[in-house]
């Protein structure tokens, strides 16, 4: 059971942390894309900056600034210069796949994988089997603690939440959306080098071109999936990573009896499933049409 | 008239501050920024046979981005094309399997519509399930495309496999001359005329048919055309279906076209550029064509950079991302730029 | 009005230009505190902007703000709001998705800390019920009623302390008795010293609650603030309208300005009986849903030639009676005849191949589509007859929508500019062109004058009119008693989704009123006020 | 020496295995001979033939490719490039020859047959594992062969595959793994570029966890869990290949190397004999003569191998 645990927050974490960004831009009013960009150049600074400065804080701080750095540049191209959110973020999520690749292959002349010295903090061996986990995982449960204070519990996060439903109401309220999209995109960057420094380096302590592999999607989906709600779209990213372990122990079990590929397909037919009974519990169709024309006036 | 000029003039002068960033990029990095730049221009359309490259690349796309476009005009986020474009494939591949031997006359057009029948399937259960009990269409799309490379997977390295050799090869069996649309290099007269119907076809439904009005109208205010006496599931279930046949009607052409069979993972990301040129392209037809063409000069740069520039992947890779970060930015310094003064809100 | 006191706003020089279009030019106005004021214009005259410069939420390309005598920053919402002035938005501004609370919450001024959903609910629920606004604190905006809405609006607006109060047009959606509790409401603020400023359309508001009126037209200052006392209804309308005033008919301008319209045209009357009706509701129920009250038996017939007026509480079923009638409400018994055909299980194309007409609640929802085109919004009708693959030429439709929309009156610059760039008078006149066409046999018509200036109003009276000329039948909505009792044949009231009761003229607004309300005590108190605001 | 030669590879570099050591001995080379090289990642198979096609527009004397994948594309194109030479790692031979390809035939799978032999020899519970980057035939083959080793010797134990349907994930990697080992097994061989990682991070966090790589980069990763390796020495056969390239006798043709050439080798590791859990470095040492003698008879054929493409 512990295992089992323990698993699950492992690869549940990082999925988390970025979901939280991508709830928290898509409540200001941003589809983030971007988030997979960012979050493999979390991972990467994290790993280098340890291997630089032989520290893990300075390894999080520069992490975190080149993050609300990759962030800041999505903001401003979309909001002053007006660019399609969908495209800039695709495009952003290229620029830190690509640019972290360079960066290893100008620093250490070749693409291999870097391996720090340390990673991320452990409990350590005071906490029996749940040692091995890293402070990230358990600051988790806090940090979306303190996500949904903020974006549910504090007059902050209604106006947010204006900005992004309602742009016009928030601007009536005195509230400035273009402002708290930056607030909102910088404060997802931060989430976002979390994210990565815990997939680089809580348990693997190395940066491996491309390690995102599409979670900054999956948390993009988590938050389609859990309606922009802190709380929701963590359990729907817990949901990813569930589906995803059993996914394994489905290949372990019946991988002899059943092609690989299917079995491989699973986590994705039960993402479906999951989406389409939280739609039918929602209200169906009806539910789904939004307020696509409630414009800026 | 003037506005598109304008928008045309605006994303290539976006562009080129993209590329201009890149060398900027490069040239600290080591590399040889203006050989780049050089060999872009060389690479997408100046050294001989670069224009057929281009296209080679950009037919397919187009094909797939105008069925992207119709989705999204009708107010679906459906980014399962990449999917649809495999599950198309797939189909066709099957059909030329099952129908081996046959005049090339029945295999041909039964190939192709298997393959548009695989792309609509694979577009029909998202939009079902969209449209029935309002599932989210993004994610089931998504889910869709994770879907299609296993069955891709699957089926090149098993059903369909190429048993030649050691039988070490997960693609499928090639396909004979005859059931060929082009050679290798893509480009056929064939080819053309495919994309050249289809963007007639769609151009026409889009712009000069009752369902381009009303589809498009739904997508903006599904509510108006409902009061209108429009049936939307009807009009939402068509753009699914029409944009994954079209999907799949590309994944057909490259299999019977330059690739001659399937191979696990092919063209991985012809679904998201086909999204990005969509998008780019406002969804018009016509604009899709253009745009469709510039970013087949930049697959076709992109494969001539490594080799004449000495860049390394993740330098394409950069390439193409600074160009989809900026390639939409109309921030109006350039309309004020351009009317030289003339004051403008 | 005396010299001394400083103004509560003043505004000077103030032009604000949307690109090429001036919605205000140079006007200077100033308002003296602790009246209430009204604004009138056209639709488009440049009210709505005015209010938003005033708030903040507009930066004036020239001029200067003044509050309390203190020139403010112009374009910042934070600024005006602390000097006290609050805006309540002519479609309102709340997020769809929010609670009442959260609403109340988030544009509270101040950084507000942490709160519970618990002291959320105390904190506003006390607001709200000092204010008289009653409703469930935790519902959804996007549930309620408009009514309640602009009460949360207003109770927002006033959350902070403010001065000067601007409410815009904030009568187009209300019902008579809640006119009469808005109004109400305003009398209390001005007792308590706040300036109001309402931007209304009606005549009679204006001199009903008023203490002085300002005329814009065409982003000009005509006058004011005049004092009502020394204003005559006429003379008003004459300043609204401009030039047009000559065009109105002398019994729409009777309308506009609150007098009875003659009734009784019996011979037409009697003539009518004789038809065959075109539209038949046979003992109607409906499945409940989210939206509205259910439908419970009713029975409705509409003959051709006749405007067929339905009074009620807004929320007794007249949405779900749309619905029904438009074949997107489940019925669960009874049957809808149109133009003889028994239609009760076809879909709306079916219905509108008969003949049927809608124009529908939302104007900018259901009826428009604001980020379309003109042309296609106006095609939408026409296109959904033919079969969806039929090949059109928007170059011919567009030439046909040019032509139609002239004939409405339409003011536009093309008709690929977007249906949101166009004023509500305008906006509607849109629907109009395009639901009442020559094949028109029956027209619903849902509160089709909401929001409009009183041209405009005239102007689709007119229409209505000449449609039942011409052997239309007319289903007129609307929660506008006069409006109703003007231009109706016969008016039906509706109460909790049956029909209370039918009505020809000439009218008795008592017992229509006692129809409306029925078994309801708690309503009877306002009955009397329902006539309030007619002078 | 001079012009051109290109190596396209269809793995993406950073792999810390076959492609990362091609380019290294690649860049080596090109520095002893002096000539000009390029390292071009081919990802996708719909681009193979422009990449050769550009490469061979350029004027490449020498191109070497990797993978049965190339295959079509090589037959199409050497016939018209004929001053190009072109070298295909990892390829069955091409039927009738052409006079400017050669094609070289590896036979991991032999290697994947000797792991099993030595998992089932060296694991205390007789669980092996097996995890791959996505099942692809020859990937199908290497855990068949795995598989028949292990049973050759214990007809008890039990291989079990899994997929983590990426060569770029090592996250999933280790999550596979650790469930792996969570379920009792002890050995796991890898066969997923750069998702091995996360392979032997897993392995790294329990003592007595054994892990079968492919590179000797990889013992820095594991210094106590990375047992041996089913090596594959690309790097090498490049180095060999295109070294006889560039001499003027050069002929096309089929070459098999393998096993017992030195391109393909199960060697255990130095690094674990030393720092590994003193029980398995132990058990280790004495079955390696098993295993030495199992590979002559691989060699002299009196073991037989079954290859088999199908999982
Ligand atoms: N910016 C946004 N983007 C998408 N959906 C949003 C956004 N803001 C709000 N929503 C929607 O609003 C709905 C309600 O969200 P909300 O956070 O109020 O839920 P709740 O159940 O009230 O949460 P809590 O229990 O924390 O108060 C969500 O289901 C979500 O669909
Ligand atoms: N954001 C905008 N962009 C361009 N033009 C605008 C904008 N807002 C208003 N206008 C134009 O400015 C003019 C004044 O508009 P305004 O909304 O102030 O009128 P109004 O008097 O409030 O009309 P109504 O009675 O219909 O509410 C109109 O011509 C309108 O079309
Ligand atoms: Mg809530
Ligand atoms: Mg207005």
């Amino acid at each position: 059971m512990n295992d089992i645990i323990i698993a699950i927050l492992r690869s549940g974490t990082p999925l988390i942390y970025v979901t939280l960004a991508g709830v928290i831009a898509q409540r200001a009013g941003v589809w983030n894309l971007g988030l997979e960009g960012i979050m493999i150049i979390g991972a990467c600074a994290t790993i280098l900056g340890i291997m630089m400065t032989n520290s893990f804080v300075m390894a999080i701080v520069i992490a975190m600034a080149l993050c609300v750095l990759a962030s800041v540049l999505l903001w401003f191209v979309i909001e002053k210069l007006k660019a399609n959110p969908i495209i800039a973020g695709l495009g952003l999520t290229g620029l830190g796949i690509g640019g972290t690749a360079l960066a290893v292959e100008a620093i250490f002349g070749s693409q291999a994988t870097v391996s720090a010295p340390f990673g991320v903090p452990k409990l350590g061996p005071a906490f029996g089997s749940y040692g091995v986990l890293s402070i990230f995982v358990v600051a988790m449960p806090f940090v979306v603690f303190g996500m949904w204070v903020l974006l549910r519990r504090t007059r902050f996060g209604l106006q947010l939440a204006a900005c992004g439903e309602h742009p016009f109401a928030a601007r009536s309220v005195g509230a400035n959306p273009a402002r708290m999209r930056l607030i909102a995109l910088a404060i997802g960057g931060v989430l976002c080098a979390i994210g990565g420094a815990e997939l680089a380096g809580g348990s693997l302590q190395f940066f491996a071109q491309g390690m995102t592999s599409g979670r900054g999607f999956m948390a993009f989906a988590a938050v389609i999936f859990g309606a922009a709600h802190p709380v929701g779209a963590t359990f729907a990213a817990l949901f990813f990573a569930v589906v995803g372990a059993l996914g394994i122990r489905a290949q372990l079990m019946f991988g002899d009896k059943v092609p690989h590929d299917l079995l491989q397909a699973l986590p994705y037919l039960a993402t479906i499933f999951g989406v389409w009974l939280s739609g039918k519990l929602r209200g169906g169709a009806k539910a789904a049409g939004t307020f696509a024309e409630l414009k800026d006036q | 008239m003037k506005d598109r000029i304008l928008s045309i003039i605006r994303s290539l002068i976006f562009v080129a501050f993209a590329l201009v960033l890149c060398a900027a990029v490069f040239q600290f990095a080591g590399y040889n920024a203006p050989l780049m730049l050089g060999s872009i221009a060389d690479g997408a359309f100046l050294r001989p046979g670069a224009m057929e490259q281009s296209l080679r690349w950009a037919l397919p796309l187009f094909i797939t981005a105008v069925g992207v476009g119709i989705s999204f005009r009708a107010g679906f986020f459906n980014i399962g094309a990449q999917g649809q474009f495999y599950v198309g494939a797939i189909f066709a591949a099957f059909a030329a399997e099952w129908l081996k031997g046959g005049p090339a006359f029945v295999v041909i057009p039964a190939c192709f519509i298997a393959g548009m029948i695989g792309g609509a399937l694979w577009a029909l259960w998202p939009g079902l399930l969209k449209l029935r009990s309002g599932t989210d269409e993004v994610i089931t799309t998504l889910m869709g495309n994770f879907l299609a490379s296993l069955l891709l997977v699957y089926v090149t390295s098993g059903p369909l496999k190429d048993p030649s050799g050691s039988g070490q090869q997960a693609s499928s069996r090639p396909l004979d001359a005859a059931y060929r649309i082009s050679n290798s290099l893509g480009l056929s007269p064939t080819i053309i005329a495919i994309a050249v119907v289809v963007g007639i076809v769609m151009w026409l439904l889009v712009n000069r048919t009752a369902f381009g009005v009303l589809a498009s109208l739904a997508g903006r205010n599904g509510t108006m055309v409902q009061w209108q006496g429009a049936k939307l599931w009807q009009l939402g279930l068509s753009s699914f279906i029409i944009s994954g046949a079209l999907a799949g009607l590309a994944g057909t052409i490259e299999l019977m076209g330059p690739n001659g069979r399937i191979a696990s993972g092919f063209l991985p990301t012809h679904g998201f550029t086909a999204i990005l040129i969509a998008l780019v392209a406002n969804l018009s037809v016509v604009g899709t064509a253009v745009v469709a063409i510039f970013f087949g000069g930049l697959a076709s740069a992109a494969l001539y950079l490594p080799i004449m520039a000495g860049l390394p992947a993740a330098a394409i890779d950069i390439i193409n991302a600074a160009i989809a970060l900026f390639i939409t930015a109309r921030s109006n310094f350039v309309e004020k730029f351009l009317r030289l003064g003339g004051r403008s809100q | 009005m005396s010299n001394i006191q400083t103004p509560a706003l003043t505004c000077q020089d103030v032009t604000v230009k949307y690109g090429e279009v001036t919605a205000l030019s140079g006007v200077s106005v100033s308002f003296t505190p602790g009246l209430i004021h009204a604004v009138v214009g056209q639709n488009g005259a440049g009210k709505t902007t005015f209010a938003r410069v005033a708030s903040g939420l507009v930066q004036p390309t020239t001029g200067a703000v003044e509050i309390q005598g203190r020139e403010i920053r112009t374009g910042h919402v934070n600024d005006s709001r602390e000097a006290g002035v609050e805006l309540v938005h002519q479609s309102f501004a709340l997020p769809p998705s929010f609670t009442v609370a959260e609403a109340m919450e988030f544009g509270a001024p101040g950084k507000g800390g942490i709160y519970s959903r618990k002291s959320l609910l105390a904190k506003w629920n006390e607001h709200l019920r000092s204010l008289d606004v009653q409703v469930d604190i935790s519902r959804r905006i996007r549930d309620l009623p408009v009514e309640t809405q602009q009460g949360i609006e207003i109770a927002r607006a006033l959350v902070t302390d403010a001065r000067v109060l601007i409410l815009d047009e904030p009568t187009a959606v209300l019902s008579p008795s809640g006119i009469e509790m808005l109004f109400a409401r305003v009398r209390r603020l001005k007792e308590r010293g706040v300036t109001v400023i309402l931007i209304l359309h009606k005549i009679r508001e204006v001199l009903g609650i008023a203490d002085t009126v300002t005329v814009l037209r065409g982003g000009k200052l005509i006058d004011g603030p005049i004092s009502c006392a020394d204003i005559s209804a006429d003379k008003l309308a004459g300043m609204i309208v401009g030039e047009a005033a000559r065009n109105l008919s002398q019994e729409d301008r009777d309308a506009l300005v609150g007098a009875r319209a003659a009734h009784g045209d019996d011979a037409a009357n009697a003539a009518r009986n004789g038809l065959p009706p075109v539209l038949t509701l046979k003992s109607v129920s409906t499945r409940p849903d989210s939206e509205g009250a259910p439908l419970e038996d009713v029975d409705l017939l509409l003959r051709p030639g006749e405007i067929l007026g339905v009074a009620g509480v807004e929320g007794n079923g007249q949405k779900t009676l749309v619905r029904a009638i438009a074949s997107l409400a489940d019925l669960s018994a009874g049957t809808v005849t149109l133009a003889g055909q028994e239609v009760s299980g076809k879909p709306l194309a079916a219905r509108r191949a008969l003949g049927l007409r809608i124009i529908p609640f939302e104007r900018n929802v259901e009826g428009l589509s604001l980020t379309s085109s003109l042309w296609e919004n106006w095609s939408a009708r026409e296109l959904l007859q033919g079969p969806l693959l039929k090949i059109v030429n928007p170059a011919k439709i567009r030439e046909f929508c040019d032509k139609a929309l002239k004939n409405w009156s339409v003011h536009y610059h093309s008709s690929a500019q977007k249906a949101g760039s166009l004023s509500g008078g305008n906006a509607q006149k849109v629907i109009l062109a395009r639901e009442v066409d020559p094949d028109a046999k029956v027209i619903i018509a849902a509160q089709p004058t909401r929001g409009l200036d009183i041209g405009a109003t005239a102007f689709v009276w007119q229409s209505l009119r000449a449609a039942r000329d011409r052997g239309a039948a007319i289903l007129l909505i609307s929660s506008d008693l006069d409006e109703l009792f003007d231009i109706s044949d016969r008016v039906v009231v509706m109460l909790s989704g049956k029909v209370a009761g039918e009505f020809s003229a000439p009218y008795d607004i008592q017992s229509v009123g006692a129809a409306m309300t029925g078994a309801r005590a708690d309503m009877t108190p306002v009955m009397p006020a329902m006539t309030g605001a007619r002078q | 020496a001079g012009g051109l030669v290109a190596l396209v590879h269809t793995q993406a570099a950073g792999d810390n295995g076959p492609v990362d050591s091609m380019i290294s001995k690649l860049k080596q080379l090109a520095g002893e001979q002096g000539f000009e090289y390029r390292a071009v990642y081919a990802q996708d198979p719909a681009t193979y033939e422009t990449v050769f096609r550009t490469l061979g527009d350029a004027g490449a004397t020498i191109i070497v490719s990797t993978f049965n994948e190339v295959a079509e594309p090589f037959k199409a194109l050497a016939p018209s490039y004929p001053n190009t030479k072109w070298i295909q790692l990892f390829g069955d031979p091409i039927e009738p020859t052409l006079p400017n390809v050669v094609t070289v035939s590896y036979d991991y799978y032999l290697g994947c047959y000797l792991s099993g032999m030595f998992a089932a020899k060296v694991s205390k519970t007789g669980k092996i594992g097996y995890i791959g980057g996505v099942s692809l035939p020859p990937l199908n083959a290497d855990f068949n062969a795995l598989k028949a080793g292990a049973l050759a010797v214990n007809p008890n134990a039990t291989v079990t595959a899994a997929f983590a349907g990426s060569f770029q994930d090592p996250a999933k990697g280790q999550e596979i793994a650790t469930q792996m080992y969570n379920d009792g097994i002890d050995y796991i061989q890898t066969d997923s570029a750069a998702t091995d990682g996360g392979i032997i991070a897993a392995a790294n966090e329990k003592e007595g966890r054994m892990v079968s790589a492919i590179s000797p980069a990889q013992y820095k990763l594991g210094p106590k869990s990375v047992i041996a390796l089913v090596a594959l020495d690309f790097g090498q056969s490049l180095y060999n290949e295109v070294t006889k390239a560039l001499a003027a006798d050069w002929k096309g043709g089929h070459f098999n190397t393998g096993l017992g050439t030195g391109v393909i080798e199960f060697v255990s590791s130095p690094t674990f004999a030393e720092q590994g859990p003193a029980d398995l470095s132990g058990k280790a040492k004495e079955v390696w003569a098993d295993i030495e003698a199992a590979k002559k008879g691989i060699l002299d054929g009196s073991v037989k191998v079954p290859f088999n493409t199908t999982l």
